[in-house]
C-alpha cells in the first residue's frame, strides 16, 4: 500500500512539468503529503516493532533496490519528512512573487528539484548497498544544487552553485572510492563490505578517508567552504532544508560508518573530537564577524555540525575506553542534537527568509526595528535564537546538556589523557555557548531591535499566515522536546542501544530522570515568567506609565544613527580572535589639513582563513596554471607533426631501454 | 647494383632536405620513383607477373611520372621558392645526415639484435627509416603546402622501401588499397591545394592558424 | 552479402554525387540507410561467425554497428533541417551526401572486417570520406581545418600502415602470411615481440587521429569545430568507436603474448596525457563545439585508462564508449539548433538558454549531466567500473589525477554549459524560428537511453559487452 | 530547603553591609543595612517609563532575567543538605539558566536603541563569554575530586580529609570569588557606582529600566550575588562540624565577604576596559590550576 503511495509519489512527480503553472505549487504539495505519509508509516513501524526490508520493486546495477529502515533509518527519516513538509509549506509563500517573474519551466525544475531532494534523502537513509546509496547520494547532492542556482540568471548564484556542484562531487568521489576500496578487499560493494573490511583491517584510514566524503557534505571545517556561499544564495525554503537536514546526511553516514568500527577507536575519536572543536569555535567566531544574516546563520550551522562532532568523539572515545555511559549518552546527544539543529535552523531560516521577503535585504547593517513591523516573525527568530544558543526551556539545551553529562560522568574515574580530552570538551561546549549568546544576541538586536539602521522599510510587514504556520509547528515541536525531553532522550538511548547492540538499564534510568528534571524546572521556568510578568501587569495597572524618549545622556538630538551596529558589536571580541580572521577596514582618515571633509564611508570585511589556505588557494593554483598547459592546440600543422615524431622516438627509446 | 641504387636513394633524401627551389623537387621524385622501381624490381624478379606489374604501375608510372607532373601542374610557375622553417640551408642537411646516421645505428641494431631473420633486408630498412624520418622532419621545418605534400610522398616512399624491406606481401586487395590511398590522397591534395591557393594568395601554412586555442 | 553491400555503397555514393535534387538526394541517403538497417538484420543472427574470408561479425563490431546506424539516421535527419535552414548549395548537398554515404560504409568496412589489410584500408578510406564531410561549409576556416584533417591523418595512416607492415614481418618469421585476426591471434605468441611492439606502437600513433587522442588530436578537434554540427557529431561518436575498434583488434590479437603488460602501459600513457590536455584547454575555450570536441578526448582517454587497467576496465572502456557516443552526439545535434538560435558558437554570446528554448535547454541539461556522470547518466556507473579496477590494480596515483583532472573538466564544462542554460548575456540577434522540438526530442530520447542504461542495467547490453571481452584476457 | 533559607537569610544584610564598610572606609556614617531593600521597595511601588523605540522584548526582559535567578536559586545547596532541585548534572543548567536571564537582558538593552547600552550589551555578552569557562572548569575539577556530578553530590562529599584537598578548597574559594565579582558586575571589573556610562558594564544597560523592572533586576542581583557567595562558602566550611556551627559559621563567612567586597570597592581602582578580557581568562587559567592539582592528588599521572 505505501511502497504505492511512495511509488506513485514519485512517478507523479514528473507531472509537474506538464500541468499548467498555478497548479505546480499545489501537485508538489500533494506528492510531499504522500512521501511524507508512505515514509512515515514505515519509519513509525521499524521505531516500534524493529527493522524491516521493503522492495523498490526496480533493479540496478547491484540488483533489486530494496529500502531498509532500520532504527537509525527511522529517526532521520522522520526528520527529514518533517523539515521537508515545513519547507514545502514554506515555498508556497516564498515563491508567489516569482511566479509571474519565471517561466514555467524553471517553477517547475524548482518544485521537481525539491520533491528528489526530499525522495532522495529519504532514499539514503535507506539504502544499505554500495551503488544504490551511491546513486541516491548523488541524485541528493544534483537536486540540492538545481535548488541552489534558483537564481540562476545572477552569474554570483551561477558560481556559487558550480563551487557546490564541485565540492559536492569531490566528496561522492571520495565516499565512492572508500566504497570501493572496502568492495576490492572484501567482495561487498556495501555497507555489509564496509563492516567486513572494518573487521579484518586497520580502521583508521578508511574511515578518515569516509569522514572526509561524508565530512565535505556535513560541513566540517575545513570542507565547510561551500556552506557560506551556498546558503545566502539560495532561496530560503531551500536554505532551510538544506541546512536542516541536508548535511545531517553527512552526520547520518558518519554515524553509519561509526557504528560499523572495530579498532583504532582512540586515533579515530581524537580526531574527530578535535575536528568537532576546531568546526565549532571557527564557526561561531565567523559567524559573529558576518553582517549577512543568511550567511551568519550558514556559518552557525558549522558551529552545530561542530558540537554533534564532539559528542560523536567523546562517544567514540567513550567506546575506546569502555564507558558504556560516556558512549551511550554522547552519542545520543549528537543524534538528538541532530533533531534539534534541524528544527530550529529551519526555523531561523524560514525567519530569516521572511525578513528578505519583507525588506528585500538580510545585511544587517541596514536592518533594525523589524520588530514593530513583524511581531510574530521576531517572536519567532527569538525562540530559534535561544533555541540554537542552547538556553533552557528550549530543545538546544536538552543535546547539549547530554553530551556534558556523558563527560562530566566519566571525568571522576577518567585516566590522565581522558580527563584533560575531557576538560578540553566541555571547555569547548561552554565556549561555543558563550559565543553563540554573543552571537545571537547580535543577530537578533541588530536586526530587530532598536530603530532602523540605514534604508527605509517602512514598506516592511508581516508575512501571510501561510509563511508562519511552518515556524508554528517547528515552534511547537521545539517546546516539546524542551519540555517533554525525557521521551526524546530515552528514544534515541534505545535507537543506539539498537545500534550499538549495549543496552544498560541503569543509564537508561539516569538519563531518563535528570531530563524529566530538566523538564520539569523548565516548565518551572515558564510559569513562573508567566506570573511575574502577571504580577507586574497588575503592578503597571496601578501606577502611572508613560512613554519618553531613550535616555542619551542629555544629548537630546540622538538619533538612529547613534545605535550599535553589528560591526561595533563584535569588536571586542574581533579583538581576541584577530589572527583567525583576515580583517579588514576600509576608511580614509582625515588628512592633515582637511578643513571641510567630504562623507565619508566605512566597511569592514573578514575572510575565512581556513577556507583562504585549505581550499581557494590550491583552487587557484590549478585555475591559474593548468591552462597555461595548453600549448599543443597551436595552429600551425608543423607543430602538429613533432607530437607523433617525439611520441614514436619517446617510447621507442623507452621501450628499448625496457623502461616501459 | 642494389647497394648503389640504395645509396642514390638516401642521396636524395639528404638532397630533398635542403632543396630551395620548388621545382627541383618534382626531378627528385621522378628520381626516387625509378629508384624504387630498380629496387623492387630485383626483389620481386621472383614474383608473379601482375604483382610486378602493380608495382610497375605504383612507382614508375605513379611515383616517377604522374605525381611529379601533378605536382608541377598544380604550383605551374606560382612558387618558386619555399618557405623556410627555423633550420635554414645546409644545418637542414646535418640534420637530415643524422637522420641517416640514426637510421643506420636502428638498422644495425635491428641486425644483429634478430640474426634469425632472414627477411629482414638491413639496407632497405635503413633508407625506409631513414625517409620517413627525413619526410617528417621536412614537413615539420617547412611552412608551405607543397612541400609539404612532397614530403607525404616521401614518406610513402619510405613506407614502400619498408614493404620492400620487409618483405611481407599483403594481398592484392591491400595493394590496391595502398596505391588508391596514395593516388587519392595526392588528388585530393591537389585539389585543397588550389583552393588554398585561391583562398590565402600565397601557400604559407602560418596563413593556416586561425584555428587554435 | 557485405560485397553486395559494399558494392552498393560505392554505386549508391557514385548516384548521390550525381543527384542534384535536394529531395532524391536526402532519399538517397535514406535508403542507403536502410540497407545498413537490412545489413544489421542479415548479422544479427550471425553474431561470431566468418562471412567470408576478409569479413566477419562479432559482438564489439555488432554493438558499434548498432551505435553507427543510431546516429547516422539521427544525423541524416538533422541534415534535413541543416540544409533547409542554411539553404545549402544542391552541389554541396550532394557531394556531402556521397560523402556520408561512403564514410558510413567504410566504418562498417571498419567494425566488420576480419583482417588487418582490409581492416587499414578502411580506416584509411574513412579519412576520405570524414574529409568530404568536414569541408562541407565551404570557408576558410573549413578549408583550414580539412587542410590539416588530411595531411595530418594522411600521414598518421602512413605510420599506422607501416606497423602493419612489421606485423606482416613478424608473420612472416614463422612462415605465415595470412592476416586474419585468428590466425595472428592463434600464433601470436610465437611471434617477435619486438616487431609486436613496434607494429602496436605505430598502430597507436597512426589511429590516435580518428580516437582522438594524442599525439594526433589536434587536427579532429579543428575538425568538429568547423563542420556541421551533425558531421562533429558523428565525428566524436561513429568515427571514435571506430579508431577504439581499429586498436582494439591488434589488441586483443596481441593480448596473448608477453607484450600485455606493455600495451596496458603505452595505452595508460596515452590515456593520461590526453587527459591532462583535455583538461588544460577544458578551461581555456570558449567555443561551444570545441568544448564538447575536448569533452570527447576526455572521454576517449578515459575508456583507454580505462581499457589499460584490463579485468573491469575493459568492461567499464565500452561500456562508456557506448553512452558517450549517443551523449556526445545528441549534444553536438543540439549545438546545430543552438547555432540556427543564437547564429553563434561562443560561449559570451549564448545566454539563457532555458529560457528562451526550454526544450533544448533541457537536453542541454541533461546532456550536460550525463558527460559529467551525474546520476542518473549511466556514465556515473562506467566511471565507477573505471575507478574500481584503477583500485583493484591499486595504481593510487593515477586514481587521485584522474579524479583530480576530471573535477577540472567538470569545472570547465559546468562554466560553460550551465552558463549557456541560465545566464542572462545580452549577445547578437536570437532568431526563435531556429528551435525544433522535434529535433530537441530525438536528442533528448537518446539521451534517455542512457539515463535508462545508468538506472536499470539492460541485461542484453551487458551481455553483449561481456561477449565482446570474452576473449580478452582477464 | 535549608539551604534556601540560608540564601534569603543572607540576602537580607549582604547588600547593606557592603554599603555600610563603604562609608565607613570613606568615613561616613551610611545608611541603614536594610537600606538597599527599602530602595528596592520603593521602586517596586513606582511608576516607569519607556524608551519610544522599545518593544514587548523590553517588557518581558526584566521578569525573564528575575526568574532565571530565582530558579538558579533553587539549585544551590548547603553542603549536604540537598537544594530543592539536584540531579546529576544540574549546574549545567543552573549556568544556562543564568545564561538565559543574560540573553534577555542584552536584548532589552538593545531595544532601546542607544549607544550607551548597545555598549553595555555588547560588554556582559563579551565578559559573561569569557567566565562561563572558568565556571565549568571548577565544577569539572570538584567532579573530578569528589567523583560526583550534582551540586549537592559534590557538596556533600567535599571532605577535606588530606592537607591537600585545602588547597583545592582556598583555590575553589577564591576562583569561586572571582566568578561572583564578573557575574555580579563589581569590581574591578565593573564599578555600579561609577557615573561615566563609558567605562559602565551592567548598569548601563539598565539605564532605561525603571520603576517595577529596575527594582526586580535589583533584587535579582542581589540574590544572584548571596547564591555565588553561597557557592564559594560551600567549598570553604568543613563539613566534620555540627550543623547548627556551620550555618553560623555560613552567616558569618556572608558578611566577611561582603565587607571584603566592601574593602575591595574603597580601595581598589576599576581595571581599564582593555584589561578586563585578559583578567576574566587568567581566572579560568587558575581553575584549570585546580584540576591540575586534582588530577595530582587523585595521583592519574
Amino acid at each position: 500500500m505505501m511502497i504505492i503511495l511512495f511509488k506513485t509519489a514519485l512517478l507523479l512527480s514528473f507531472g509537474i512539468f506538464i500541468v499548467p503553472k498555478t497548479w505546480k505549487y499545489s501537485l508538489g504539495l500533494v506528492l510531499h503529503i504522500m512521501v511524507v505519509v508512505s515514509t512515515g508509516t514505515w519509519a513509525f513501524e521499524s521505531l516500534v516493532n524493529g527493522t524491516q526490508t521493503i522492495a523498490l520493486g526496480v533493479a540496478t546495477w547491484s540488483g533489486p533496490i530494496e529500502l531498509v529502515i532500520d532504527s537509525l533509518s527511522a529517526f532521520f527519516m522522520l526528520i527529514i519528512n518533517l523539515i521537508c513538509f515545513c519547507g514545502i509549506l514554506y515555498a508556497g509563500g516564498y515563491l508567489k512573487p516569482y511566479l509571474p517573474k519565471k517561466r514555467s519551466v524553471f517553477i517547475s525544475l524548482h518544485l521537481f528539484s525539491f520533491l528528489w531532494l526530499h525522495g532522495s534523502m529519504l532514499m539514503v537513509t535507506a539504502m544499505r548497498d554500495g551503488i544504490a546509496f551511491l546513486l541516491a547520494w548523488e541524485l541528493m547532492s544534483l537536486f540540492s544544487f538545481v535548488l541552489v542556482i534558483f537564481e540562476a540568471q545572477k552569474e554570483s548564484t551561477l558560481k556559487t552553485g558550480i563551487n557546490y556542484l564541485l565540492q559536492m562531487h569531490l566528496g561522492f568521489a571520495l565516499i565512492m572510492i572508500s566504497f570501493l576500496i572496502a568492495a576490492n578487499e572484501t567482495g561487498g560493494l556495501g555497507f555489509k563490505g564496509v563492516a567486513m573490511y572494518f573487521e579484518q583491517h586497520r580502521n583508521a584510514p578508511l574511515f578518515l578517508l569516509f569522514f572526509a566524503g561524508f565530512g565535505i557534505k556535513a560541513g566540517f571545517i575545513p570542507f565547510h567552504s561551500w556552506l557560506p556561499r551556498a546558503h545566502p544564495a539560495a532561496p530560503s525554503h531551500v536554505s532551510g532544508v538544506m541546512s536542516g537536514v541536508m548535511i545531517k546526511m553527512g552526520i547520518y553516514g558518519i554515524f553509519r560508518i561509526t557504528s560499523l568500527i572495530q579498532n583504532d577507536l582512540t586515533t579515530i575519536g581524537i580526531v574527530v573530537l578535535t575536528i568537532g572543536i576546531i568546526s565549532g569555535m571557527m564557526g561561531v567566531i565567523m559567524a559573529i564577524m558576518q553582517h549577512d544574516l543568511k550567511k551568519l546563520l550558514a556559518y552557525h550551522s558549522i558551529e552545530n555540525i561542530g558540537i554533534i562532532g564532539i559528542g560523536l568523539g567523546v562517544g567514540i572515545l567513550g567506546r575506546s575506553v569502555g564507558d558504556d555511559y560516556l558512549m551511550l549518552v554522547g552519542f545520543a546527544g549528537a543524534l538528538l542534537h541532530n533533531l534539534n539543529h534541524a528544527l530550529f535552523k529551519s526555523l531561523l531560516f524560514f525567519t530569516a527568509g521572511n525578513v528578505f521577503y519583507a525588506t528585500h535585504t538580510v545585511n544587517m547593517d541596514n536592518l533594525g526595528g523589524l520588530i514593530k513591523k513583524m511581531r510574530y516573525t521576531s517572536a519567532a527568530f527569538l525562540i530559534g535564537a535561544l533555541a540554537i544558543s542552547g538556553i533552557p526551556p528550549f530543545n538546544g539545551f536538552i543535546s547539549e546538556f547530554l553530551i556534558y553529562n556523558g563527560v562530566l560522568h566519566h571525568l571522576p574515574g577518567a585516566g590522565f589523557w581522558m580527563s584533560l580530552v575531557g576538560v578540553a570538551a566541555i571547555l569547548a561546549l561552554v565556549l561555543i555557548g558563550g559565543l553563540c549568546i554573543y552571537c545571537f544576541t547580535k543577530a537578533f538586536g541588530m536586526s530587530f531591535l532598536g530603530t532602523r539602521r540605514m534604508v527605509d522599510h517602512q514598506e516592511a510587514h508581516e508575512v501571510t499566515p501561510m509563511m508562519l504556520a511552518p515556524a508554528a509547528i517547528i515552534i511547537g515541536m521545539i517546546l516539546f522536546i524542551g519540555l517533554r525531553s525525557s521521551f526524546f532522550g530515552e528514544t534515541v538511548i534505545q535507537i543506539l542501544q539498537q545500534l550499538t547492540g549495549i543496552s544498560s538499564p541503569a543509564i537508561m534510568n539516569d538519563v531518563v530522570q535528570s531530563l524529566t528534571m530538566v523538564s520539569n524546572i523548565n516548565l518551572l521556568l515558564i510559569l513562573l515568567v508567566g506570573a511575574i510578568v502577571g504580577i507586574r501587569v497588575w503592578q503597571q495597572r496601578q501606577v502611572a506609565v508613560r512613554q519618553g524618549p531613550t535616555w542619551g545622556c542629555g544629548y537630546t538630538a540622538g538619533d538612529f544613527r547613534h545605535q550599535y551596529t553589528p560591526t561595533s558589536y563584535a569588536e571586542s571580541l574581533r579583538q581576541l580572535v584577530n589572527p583567525l580572521i583576515d580583517y579588514k577596514r576600509h576608511y580614509k582618515s582625515f588628512a592633515e589639513k582637511e578643513i571641510f571633509p567630504p562623507p565619508r564611508t566605512f566597511h569592514t570585511e573578514s575572510k575565512d582563513l581556513i577556507e583562504e589556505k585549505t581550499v581557494l588557494s590550491w583552487v587557484h593554483l590549478i585555475v591559474k596554471y593548468l591552462p597555461k598547459a595548453g600549448v599543443a592546440q597551436s595552429g600551425l600543422i608543423n607543430h602538429y607533426l613533432i607530437y607523433p615524431l617525439l611520441f614514436l622516438v619517446i617510447i621507442g627509446l623507452l621501450t628499448i631501454l625496457n623502461i616501459l | 647494383m642494389i647497394n648503389f641504387l640504395v645509396i642514390v636513394f638516401i642521396i636524395s633524401l639528404i638532397y630533398v632536405s635542403k632543396v630551395e627551389m620548388v621545382k627541383s623537387y618534382f626531378g627528385l621524385l621522378a628520381l626516387q620513383g625509378v629508384l624504387l622501381f630498380g629496387l623492387a624490381y630485383y626483389e620481386l624478379k621472383a614474383g608473379s607477373v601482375i604483382q610486378l606489374l602493380f608495382i610497375l604501375m605504383e612507382t614508375l608510372v605513379f611515383k616517377a611520372f604522374f605525381v611529379p607532373l601533378f605536382l608541377r601542374r598544380i604550383t605551374k610557375n606560382k612558387i618558386h621558392r619555399h618557405a623556410h622553417g627555423p633550420v635554414k640551408g645546409y644545418y637542414s642537411v646535418l640534420i637530415a645526415t643524422l637522420i641517416v646516421v640514426m637510421s643506420f645505428l636502428i638498422g644495425y641494431f635491428l641486425h644483429d639484435e634478430l640474426k634469425t631473420n632472414a627477411d629482414l633486408q638491413v639496407k632497405y630498412f635503413t633508407a625506409a627509416t631513414a625517409s620517413i624520418f627525413v619526410g617528417l622532419f621536412i614537413a615539420i621545418n617547412n611552412r608551405d603546402l607543397v612541400t609539404h605534400l612532397i614530403s607525404y610522398i616521401v614518406i610513402e616512399n619510405g613506407i614502400f622501401l619498408l614493404s620492400l624491406a620487409l618483405g611481407s606481401d599483403m594481398p592484392m586487395f591491400v595493394n590496391a588499397a595502398i596505391l588508391l590511398d596514395i593516388f587519392t590522397s595526392v588528388l585530393v591534395m591537389g585539389v585543397f591545394f588550389n583552393r588554398v591557393k585561391d583562398y590565402f594568395q600565397n601557400l604559407d601554412t602560418t596563413q593556416l592558424s586561425q584555428l587554435k586555442d | 552479402m557485405i560485397y553486395l553491400f559494399f558494392s552498393l555503397t560505392a554505386i549508391l555514393a557514385f548516384v548521390t554525387y550525381f543527384a542534384r535534387n535536394r529531395n532524391v538526394s536526402h532519399v538517397l541517403v535514406f535508403i542507403y540507410l536502410l540497407t545498413t538497417i537490412g545489413l544489421g538484420f542479415y548479422l544479427a543472427p550471425r553474431v561470431g561467425e566468418q562471412l567470408n574470408e576478409f569479413f566477419f561479425c562479432d559482438a564489439i563490431g555488432m554493438i558499434f554497428y548498432i551505435i553507427l546506424v543510431i546516429v547516422s539516421l539521427v544525423s541524416a535527419i538533422h541534415y534535413i533541417e541543416f540544409v533547409k535552414d542554411r539553404n545549402v548549395k544542391p552541389a554541396v548537398q550532394a557531394m556531402h551526401n556521397a560523402g556520408t554515404i561512403f564514410f558510413t560504409g567504410s566504418i562498417v568496412g571498419v567494425l566488420l572486417t576480419s583482417h588487418f589489410g582490409t581492416l587499414w584500408a578502411f580506416t584509411e578510406a574513412t579519412t576520405l570520406g570524414a574529409t568530404v564531410l568536414i569541408y562541407h561549409n565551404r570557408n576558410s576556416e573549413s578549408l583550414e581545418a580539412t587542410w590539416k584533417y588530411l595531411f595530418i591523418s594522411s600521414i598518421g595512416i602512413a605510420l599506422a600502415f607501416a606497423g602493419v607492415l612489421f606485423l606482416g614481418l613478424a608473420g612472416q618469421q614463422v612462415k605465415n602470411v595470412d592476416f586474419t585476426f585468428s590466425t595472428i591471434k592463434h600464433l601470436s605468441d610465437q611471434l617477435n615481440p619486438l616487431w609486436l611492439k613496434a607494429c602496436f606502437l605505430l598502430v597507436v600513433t597512426g589511429f590516435s587521429v580518428k580516437m582522438g587522442l594524442i599525439p594526433l588530436f589536434n587536427v579532429d578537434i579543428d575538425a568538429k569545430d568547423v563542420s556541421p554540427s551533425q558531421v562533429g557529431a558523428s565525428l566524436s561518436s561513429v568515427l571514435m568507436n571506430a579508431g577504439f575498434v581499429a586498436i582494439y583488434r591488434f589488441y586483443e590479437a596481441f593480448s596473448t603474448t608477453s607484450i600485455l603488460p606493455w600495451m596496458n602501459k603505452l595505452l595508460m600513457i596515452t590515456g593520461l596525457i590526453s587527459l591532462f590536455f583535455a583538461a588544460a584547454y577544458m578551461l581555456k575555450v570558449r567555443n561551444v563545439k570545441r568544448l564538447f570536441a575536448y569533452s570527447s578526448m576526455e572521454h576517449a582517454s578515459l575508456v583507454m585508462i580505462a581499457f589499460s587497467c584490463g579485468g573491469l576496465g575493459y568492461f567499464a572502456a565500452i561500456l562508456h564508449l557506448i553512452m558517450h557516443s549517443l551523449v556526445k552526439s545528441s549534444l553536438f545535434f543540439q549545438v546545430s539548433q543552438m547555432h540556427r538560435i543564437f547564429n553563434s558558437k561562443i560561449d559570451e554570446n549564448i545566454g539563457s538558454y532555458l529560457r528562451i528554448n526550454p526544450l533544448g535547454g533541457v537536453v542541454m541539461l541533461l546532456g550536460f549531466l550525463s558527460i559529467i556522470a551525474m546520476p542518473p547518466s549511466g556514465m556515473l556507473i562506467s566511471e565507477l567500473l573505471m575507478f574500481q579496477t584503477l583500485i583493484a590494480k591499486s595504481y593510487w596515483w593515477i586514481a587521485i589525477i584522474v579524479l583530480l583532472l576530471v573535477l577540472v573538466v567538470i569545472y570547465g564544462l559546468a562554466v560553460r554549459m550551465l552558463g549557456i542554460v541560465f545566464l542572462k548575456k545580452h549577445g547578437g540577434t536570437i532568431n526563435l524560428k531556429g528551435a525544433s522540438p522535434f529535433e530537441s526530442i530525438i536528442q533528448l530520447s537518446l539521451i534517455l537511453i542512457v539515463f535508462y542504461i545508468g538506472l536499470f542495467r539492460p541485461e542484453f547490453i551487458v551481455q553483449g559487452i561481456n561477449l565482446a571481452i570474452k576473449s580478452l584476457p582477464v | 530547603m535549608l539551604s534556601l533559607g540560608l540564601i534569603l537569610v543572607a540576602c537580607i544584610y549582604f547588600p547593606g553591609v557592603i554599603v555600610k564598610v563603604k562609608a565607613f572606609f570613606s568615613g561616613r556614617k551610611g545608611p541603614g543595612v536594610l537600606q538597599p531593600w527599602y530602595d528596592i521597595a520603593r521602586l517596586l511601588k513606582k511608576g516607569s517609563v519607556f524608551s519610544t523605540s522599545s518593544s514587548f522584548i523590553f517588557q518581558i526582559g526584566a521578569p525573564v532575567y528575575f526568574s532565571t535567578v530565582i530558579i538558579a536559586g533553587l539549585f544551590v545547596p548547603f553542603e549536604e543538605n540537598a537544594a530543592l532541585f539536584s540531579f546529576t548534572g544540574d549546574f549545567v543548567l543552573f549556568a544556562y539558566m543564568l545564561g538565559l536571564g543574560r540573553f534577555l537582558i542584552i536584548l532589552s538593552a538593545l531595544d532601546v536603541s542607544s549607544g550607551f547600552e548597545g555598549m553595555g550589551a555588547n560588554r556582559e555578552a563579551f565578559y559573561g563569554m569569557l567566565i562561563e569557562p572558568a565556571f565549568f572548569i571548577l565544577l569539572g575539577a570538584l567532579a573530578m575530586f569528589t567523583g560526583y556530578t550534582s551540586f549537592h553530590d559534590i557538596f556533600a562529599n567535599l571532605h577535606y580529609d588530606n592537607y591537600f584537598s585545602v588547597i583545592i578548597a582556598v583555590l575553589a574559594g577564591y576562583v569561586l570569588g572571582q566568578i561572583t565579582l564578573v557575574e555580579t558586575s563589581r569590581l574591578p571589573v565593573d564599578d555600579p557606582l561609577t557615573h561615566l556610562e563609558l567605562t559602565m558594564v551592567h548598569e548601563v544597560m539598565v539605564l532605561d529600566h525603571s520603576g517595577f523592572d529596575l527594582g526586580i533586576i535589583k533584587t535579582a542581583n542581589n540574590i544572584k550575588f548571596v547564591l555565588f557567595s553561597t557557592l564559594s562558602a560551600n567549598c570553604l566550611i568543613p563539613q566534620s562540624l555540627s550543623l547548627g556551627i556551620r550555618i553560623g559559621i555560613f552567616l558569618v563567612l556572608q558578611v566577611f565577604f561582603a565587607a571584603g567586597i566592601g574593602w575591595l570597592e574603597s580601595f581598589r581602582s576599576r581595571n581599564k576596559m582593555a584589561m578586563n578580557a585578559q583578567y576574566i581568562l587568567s581566572v579560568s587559567a587558575i581553575a584549570m590550576i585546580l584540576i591540575f592539582v586534582v588530577i595530582i592528588i587523585k595521583n592519574r599521572i
